[in-house]
């Protein structure tokens, strides 16, 4: 009954308070990562977004979100290799050169990260989230095609709104072998033994495509994950910094380093005498 | 051929066998309405050593070309007990729009002040970071203008920067600038604090020169280099200017230096 | 999501509609609702050693037309604060309407009235933000002059974006081209306001109110002045400007049908 | 009391076979156990006042107010149970709000009393919730010039009437008591709780209907019924509590506010000399009664 | 226990208007260990005897912190004390966002004195089992609320309730008068004193057994207040040491020292 009187003798300075959720937010115990999230009260808030957020559309479009990428990975013989450059851009601007592309879900799942930063971190956290409650729930890991299927529902329910994210979710488990999928923010989710996504794709793809072999060996593998990666920081403004490389096997993943590209670059140029086009002459 | 160079995306190359080139609205109807955003200008820096983090920032507020005021801080200190935060171990710096900016410190204050009264101690940095990054995310579809570092003393005592992008993708790292005159401040950072570009002379020819060993800097090191840094951004930036707020976070506390910077 | 390298990551066109730059202009046509209609000009303050000067003039403009010429957009709030509003009028008087209703729950305790002016400044500012961030704005600029919770002169602006800054004088609209320049050059900084005398704050602003009358195409030489000190609120709704001087006008070139 | 637990009375809403809704009534037993309040209607204001029974030593002393402002002009004051007193005030306050948000100007006594009667009515509707255990004193003075409305800002036409009439007179002071079930009445004074005969009988000895009964006087006059109406449980010490509302000319300038200490100490002061005087007469009396007996 | 029809629940009245809900919750406080306030010119202090399930088990919590100004201490159900101070939390909270101002002590009482009333008013609720003792600071000074379940609240000079709290009354009751004038130590030490009054025959303070909640203020304004501190364990036992038994004498004249 009283909420029912309320709704017509509401004194006038309370409708102008603060909105309840803010004030719910701070009672939480742990405030989990939600799925609620503020939208802009306009008819299009996707179409608002874009414009205050779309940096290629308008350079000058004020907010400008960390973008831009390459990252790979593939499936071989003894397990996976996931590779990603380092790079994060706003606009033209190199937001950073230190970027942790490559989220390590679990210790033997592991998420690769390219489109807009934020929306990878987030969905990934919220991955890792769920895929710790299947643990709890079921008392074993996720299968990698079920993390994947996970992630791939949820942005595909926020299609259309303006989300940017390309990621690989690389896994091994004993049901499914080395197991790798892509899943985008469009709600594309594959299966398959390689890929690379982001700004520098094209250029790893030729290297990747060229030298790829299922039965390579694991230092074989490595190397190839990571020169692909250099061609692309090579071609693609967007791409640089360092190179990320983890391989995944059944036990779990292992980091092999975060190495600044430019030595690698002279190393590969002038030990192998590769990159020709590129003279090493110091005038 | 220049066009293929060119900034305008309108005219980015190469094309590719179906039309790409992102096409204006034109006719039909369209919604216009309200723009909820301005940008007050202002630049924020923030730099991590060993046992110390120091945030600063210059008091400069702006609208277009004239200065609202001379003294408007854009560094916090976070989640005290008290309303002077005496005894807050985090800070916070925002730069965009200065209204975005105070509803994130505001909101972060609340929930770390929280926080404390719910677990009975104070927030450490990294779930700071985290907490910060779901906030800003949290508003991902309707994003606060405002790029924020946080700033802190990690479990070790080591000095801890987060840097943040407007919808909450975040990373630690040594040292970043942000805000107006960010793309002035950082390659000095870049050079005088990670060493890049750096190589000690001798150690070798043409590119087998070594790189300078990157070791953190000590605390008065550090200071001179943010009012370098300031005072450099000064004098190129019209949005930067009139007073430097640095908030030095060590083990005893945080303490606050205020310095004045050129007013023209 | 566009596929192709040079658009990575970012929307397509295809799936999003075509980029509509409109939603970051602030010209061309706009809704009904979402611009100012019946606006006020400029508001100046200044502090001085025990308070604040404030004023505005009465002149409420639609478009180029004066339209109303009476109305006072310099509102008291408990006999301690003075707001003063520029911009819309309609939602000056929602936002005066809305203190009269705080004031009224603030009288209820019994220790009585407990919200200075920099109290009321926080609070207007949150309502701004708050209207800002539904897209339905509060079109005004204002200015709040009073006390803080130490007895020491406060000012401070807020607007419809929710944006605040705080400063020894302030001013808005056209005030903030033509009447800052004056006050900062009687009160620089804090310490120089601090020793400002009342006759001395009063000289600048009436000052300021002249220049801007003379200058601002929508101001008027009717004007409200307040003093806000410690002993309250001294508030005058039908000042006149005094000793203005044309001459200048003589000089000015450019204009209508003198063209050098 | 001959239906008592017939089982009619143990759920609010229900009738009994005589048509009486016990648990309102049960609800009054509530009303004339606290302390008395009451509220004179002068020619130039409204005074409140209230009996503040004192239950333990250790409550500050003036402290605890029991009378509340509703609006800027409206003061109300209950006997009962304390809680449902400021559940009460708190509802009244967003009546006189919301009035205001609508109409742009202020509610009047006697709007505000029929908004609060419907809303205790509503609570002897239902079996869900309980009727208030207190009866409410509403004072306040509509302002007898006519305000601008809520957020004017020009003062109107210079000249003419602008559609003012000439010589029109409005507002003046409103007393209104608000029981249990709803009911409500317009008083010229109005009194419940403990002392509520005894008060009632004071004030009907003023001839308030008359209105020639000035505010100050009015003050001095409840300060004494308070007093007189507590003769009757003398044992328990007690504090009294006074506001008042004048017309726009008078102390408050139209707005509720505390009668001020000098001003409530003097109507104590008289008050208390009142009472010696009265046990003096009526000693005398008893004489004289024991002589006539003789 | 006697039982009759009218005491189901809290929308019931009696024959004699009672609510026998409310009485009957408002014995779960007497359940509850002791808790004494005390309140001067200067400071309000809470004091707390903390009870432990077992000997093995920690000690309850008895007195929270709420904000910077404020803080309580709980007889009775602790999770319902629990629910009213996260409330309190949040509603010091909103006004520091909304105003930037520390909420009124007696705004805040009556808020959850508001609510716990609306518990007695609608079925299918129950009052609140539990008292609690609100002290703290605002602009006003110090103040002590008691909360009842009923929703009643009440500004004391000193209270003091939970089980056998009585025989605290009475202590605080003998020495009221003195209380105004105590500093901050003079006036723990009478705390403390109050709930040694209230202990079982075979119960004595320990460090382990009490809380002391201390706030203050130091000078004229808000900014000079001493925040709301708890003290607890090895904390309290300055104090504890001088109402222990035998150095009662002591113990008064040297609280007499620290405060002159």
């Amino acid at each position: 009954m009283d909420t029912l009187v309320a709704q017509y003798s509401q004194p006038m300075f309370e409708k102008e308070n603060h909105g309840e959720d803010d004030q719910m937010e701070l009672y939480q115990p742990a405030p989990s990562l939600s799925l609620k999230f503020a939208m802009p009260p306009v008819a299009q808030p996707s179409a608002w977004l874009r414009a205050a957020t779309d940096d290629h559309a308008n350079p000058n479009c004020p907010i400008k979100i960390a973008h831009g990428t390459t990252t790979l990975a593939f499936r071989f013989q003894g397990g996976i290799i996931v590779a990603t450059d380092s790079r994060a851009t706003a606009g033209n601007w190199i937001a950073s050169q230190t970027v942790k592309k490559v989220i390590e879900i679990n210790s033997c799942l592991l998420g690769t990260m390219a489109g807009g930063a934020a929306d990878c971190q987030y969905w990934l956290a919220y991955l890792g989230m769920q895929c710790r409650l299947h643990e709890l729930r079921h008392k074993r890991r996720i299968s990698v095609a079920a993390a994947s299927k996970i992630l791939a529902n949820l942005v595909y329910s926020y299609k259309g709104m303006g989300l940017s994210m390309g990621t690989m979710c690389a896994g091994v488990t004993p049901s499914e072998g080395p197991a790798l999928y892509y899943i985008d923010s469009d709600g594309t989710r594959l299966a398959g033994n390689l890929f690379c996504v982001g700004s520098g794709q094209t250029f790893a793809y030729g290297v990747l495509d060229a030298e790829y072999r299922y039965d390579l060996t694991e230092q074989e593998a490595l190397e190839l994950g990571s020169r692909s990666i250099l061609a692309a920081t090579h071609r693609d403004a967007y791409s640089g910094g360092f190179i990320n490389l983890y391989h995944v096997k059944e036990d779990g993943w292992v980091k092999h380093g975060f190495s600044d590209t430019n030595p690698i670059f002279w190393k590969t140029k002038l030990e192998k005498g590769e990159f020709s086009n590129v003279t090493s002459e110091m005038v | 051929m220049s066009a293929m160079f060119s900034q305008n995306p309108l005219m980015n190359g190469p094309n590719y066998s179906f039309n790409q080139a992102p096409a204006t609205a034109s006719g039909g109807n369209t919604e216009h309405s309200f723009y909820p955003y301005t940008d007050n200008g202002g630049s924020t820096l923030a730099i991590s050593g060993n046992d110390f983090t120091i945030i600063a920032g210059d008091t400069r507020s702006t609208s277009g070309y004239s200065i609202n005021s001379r003294y408007s801080p854009k560094v916090f200190k976070i989640g005290g007990t008290t309303s002077s935060q005496d005894d807050a171990n985090l800070v916070l710096s925002v730069v965009g729009f200065a209204a975005d900016g105070e509803a994130l410190k505001e909101r972060l204050d609340a929930i770390v002040k929280m926080y404390r009264y719910q677990h009975g101690k104070p927030m450490s940095v990294k779930a700071c970071a985290q907490r910060l990054s779901t906030i800003l995310y949290g508003k991902r579809f309707f994003p606060y203008y405002v790029t924020a570092i946080l700033g802190g003393l990690d479990e070790e005592g080591k000095g801890a920067v987060y840097s943040y992008d407007p919808v909450g993708s975040y990373e630690r790292e040594q040292c970043r600038a942000a805000g107006a005159a960010a793309s002035l401040i950082m390659p000095f950072l870049d050079n005088q604090v990670n060493f890049k570009n750096q190589y000690i002379p001798g150690s070798g020819e043409g590119h087998a020169l070594q790189e300078r060993e990157n070791i953190p800097l000590p605390k008065d090191e550090v200071e001179d280099l943010v009012k370098d840094a300031f005072d450099s951004a000064v004098e190129r930036h019209i949005e930067v200017g009139d007073g430097l707020q640095m908030l030095i976070i060590t083990k005893a506390g945080i303490e606050e230096k205020y310095l004045p910077l050129k007013k023209d | 999501m566009n596929h192709l390298p040079q658009a990575w990551g970012r929307p397509r066109d295809d799936v999003y509609g075509a980029y509509d730059s409109s939603y970051l202009q602030n010209g061309g046509p706009t809704q009904h609702t979402q611009r100012p209609i019946v606006t006020g000009t400029s508001v100046v303050a200044l502090k001085f050693k025990d308070g604040v000067v404030i004023a505005a003039d009465n002149l409420a403009s639609y478009g180029s037309l004066a339209r109303f010429t009476d109305v006072k957009r310099l509102r008291k709030f408990a006999e301690t604060s003075v707001v003063g509003f520029g911009g819309d009028v309609s939602d000056m008087q929602y936002l005066d309407r809305l203190l009269n209703s705080l004031d009224i729950q603030e009288a209820y305790g019994s220790s009585g009235h407990t919200l200075n002016a920099q109290n009321l400044h926080t609070y207007l500012s949150k309502v701004l933000y708050k209207r800002r961030s539904d897209f339905n704005p509060l079109w005004n600029q204002l200015l709040v002059a009073g006390l803080d919770g130490e007895s020491k002169p406060f000012l401070a602006a807020a607007d419809l974006l929710g944006t605040t800054f705080s400063s020894p004088s302030l001013a808005t609209g056209y005030g903030a081209h033509l009447a800052q320049p004056l006050l900062r050059n009687v009160a620089p900084d804090e310490e120089a306001a601090s020793k400002l005398s009342l006759e001395q704050a009063l000289e600048a602003v009436k000052e300021s109110m002249k220049v801007l009358f003379y200058r601002d195409a929508r101001s008027m030489d009717k004007y409200s002045i307040a003093v806000i000190t410690k002993d309250g609120i001294d508030l005058k709704e039908n000042e006149q400007l005094e000793k203005q001087s044309w001459a200048f006008a003589d000089q000015i070139r450019g204009y209508g049908t003198q063209v050098n | 009391m001959t239906s008592i637990g017939t089982g009619y009375d143990l759920s609010n809403s229900v009738f009994s076979p005589d048509g009486r809704n016990f648990q309102v009534e049960y609800a009054v037993k509530a009303v004339e156990n606290g302390g008395t309040s009451i509220g004179i209607r002068c020619k130039d204001g409204v005074v409140l006042a209230v009996e503040k029974v004192i239950s333990s030593k250790l409550l500050k002393a003036g402290a605890n107010k029991r009378i509340a402002t509703v609006d800027r002009h409206i003061g109300a004051v209950s006997s009962g149970l304390v809680p449902d007193g400021r559940h009460f005030v708190s509802h009244a306050r967003d009546e006189a709000a919301n009035w205001r948000s609508v109409y742009k100007t202020p509610i009047t006594v006697k709007d505000l009393a029929s908004r609060m009667g419907g809303y205790l009515q509503a609570y002897t509707l239902y079996s869900s919730v309980r009727p208030f255990g207190i009866t409410a004193i509403v004072g306040g003075w509509d302002s007898e010039l006519e305000l601008p409305v809520d957020g004017q800002v020009g003062s109107g036409p210079i000249s003419g009437a602008g559609g003012k009439v000439e010589g029109k007179t409005y507002g003046g002071p409103g007393l209104y008591m608000i029981e249990p079930s709803g009911m409500y009445w317009g008083y010229y004074g109005a009194a419940t709780g403990k002392g509520r005969q005894t008060a009632k009988a004071e004030l009907e000895k003023l001839d308030l209907a008359a209105g020639k009964l000035s505010l100050e006087d009015g003050v001095k006059e409840a300060a004494r019924i308070i007093y007189v109406a507590h003769a009757d449980n003398k044992d328990k010490e007690f504090e009294l509590e006074m506001t008042w509302i004048s017309n726009l000319d008078g102390p408050t300038k139209g707005r509720h506010e505390e009668v001020p200490k000098d001003i409530l100490e003097e109507a104590e002061r008289l008050a208390k000399k009142h009472l010696e005087g009265e046990e003096d007469d009526e000693e005398t009396k008893d004489d004289d009664k024991d002589k006539m007996e003789e | 226990m006697f039982r009759n029809n009218y005491d189901n629940d809290s929308v019931t009245f009696s024959p004699q208007g009672r609510i026998f809900q409310v009485e009957y919750a408002s014995e779960a406080v007497k359940q509850g260990s002791v808790v004494v306030g005390i309140v001067s010119k200067t400071h309000a202090v809470l004091v707390a005897l903390k009870r432990n399930a077992e000997e093995l088990s920690s000690y309850q919590k008895k007195i929270i912190a709420i904000d910077e100004h404020l803080g309580l201490s709980l007889a009775g159900l602790a999770s319902d004390a629990r629910v009213l101070s996260n409330f309190m939390k949040q509603q010091s909270l909103s006004s520091r966002l909304t105003y930037g101002r520390a909420i009124p002590l007696s705004r805040l009482v009556n808020s959850i004195g508001d609510r716990a009333q609306t518990n007695t008013q609608h079925y299918g609720k129950r009052p609140y089992g539990v008292g609690l003792l609100v002290a703290g600071v605002d602009e006003t000074g110090p103040h002590l609320f008691e909360f009842q379940p009923s929703g009643m609240t009440q500004e004391m000079v000193a209270c003091a309730i939970g089980a056998r709290s009585q025989m605290a009354r009475t202590y605080l009751e003998r020495n009221l008068e003195k209380f105004v004038d105590c500093g901050r130590e003079e006036l723990v030490v009478h705390g403390l004193k109050a709930l040694k009054e209230s202990l079982a025959q075979d119960k004595e303070l320990t460090v382990e057994n009490c809380s002391v909640g201390v706030v203050g203020i130091r000078g004229e304004g808000m900014k000079a207040i001493e925040g709301f501190k708890l003290f607890d364990g090895q904390n309290v036992k300055q104090w504890v040491d001088m109402v222990a038994e035998g150095t009662e004498e002591a113990a008064e004249e040297e609280s007499m020292e620290v405060d002159s």
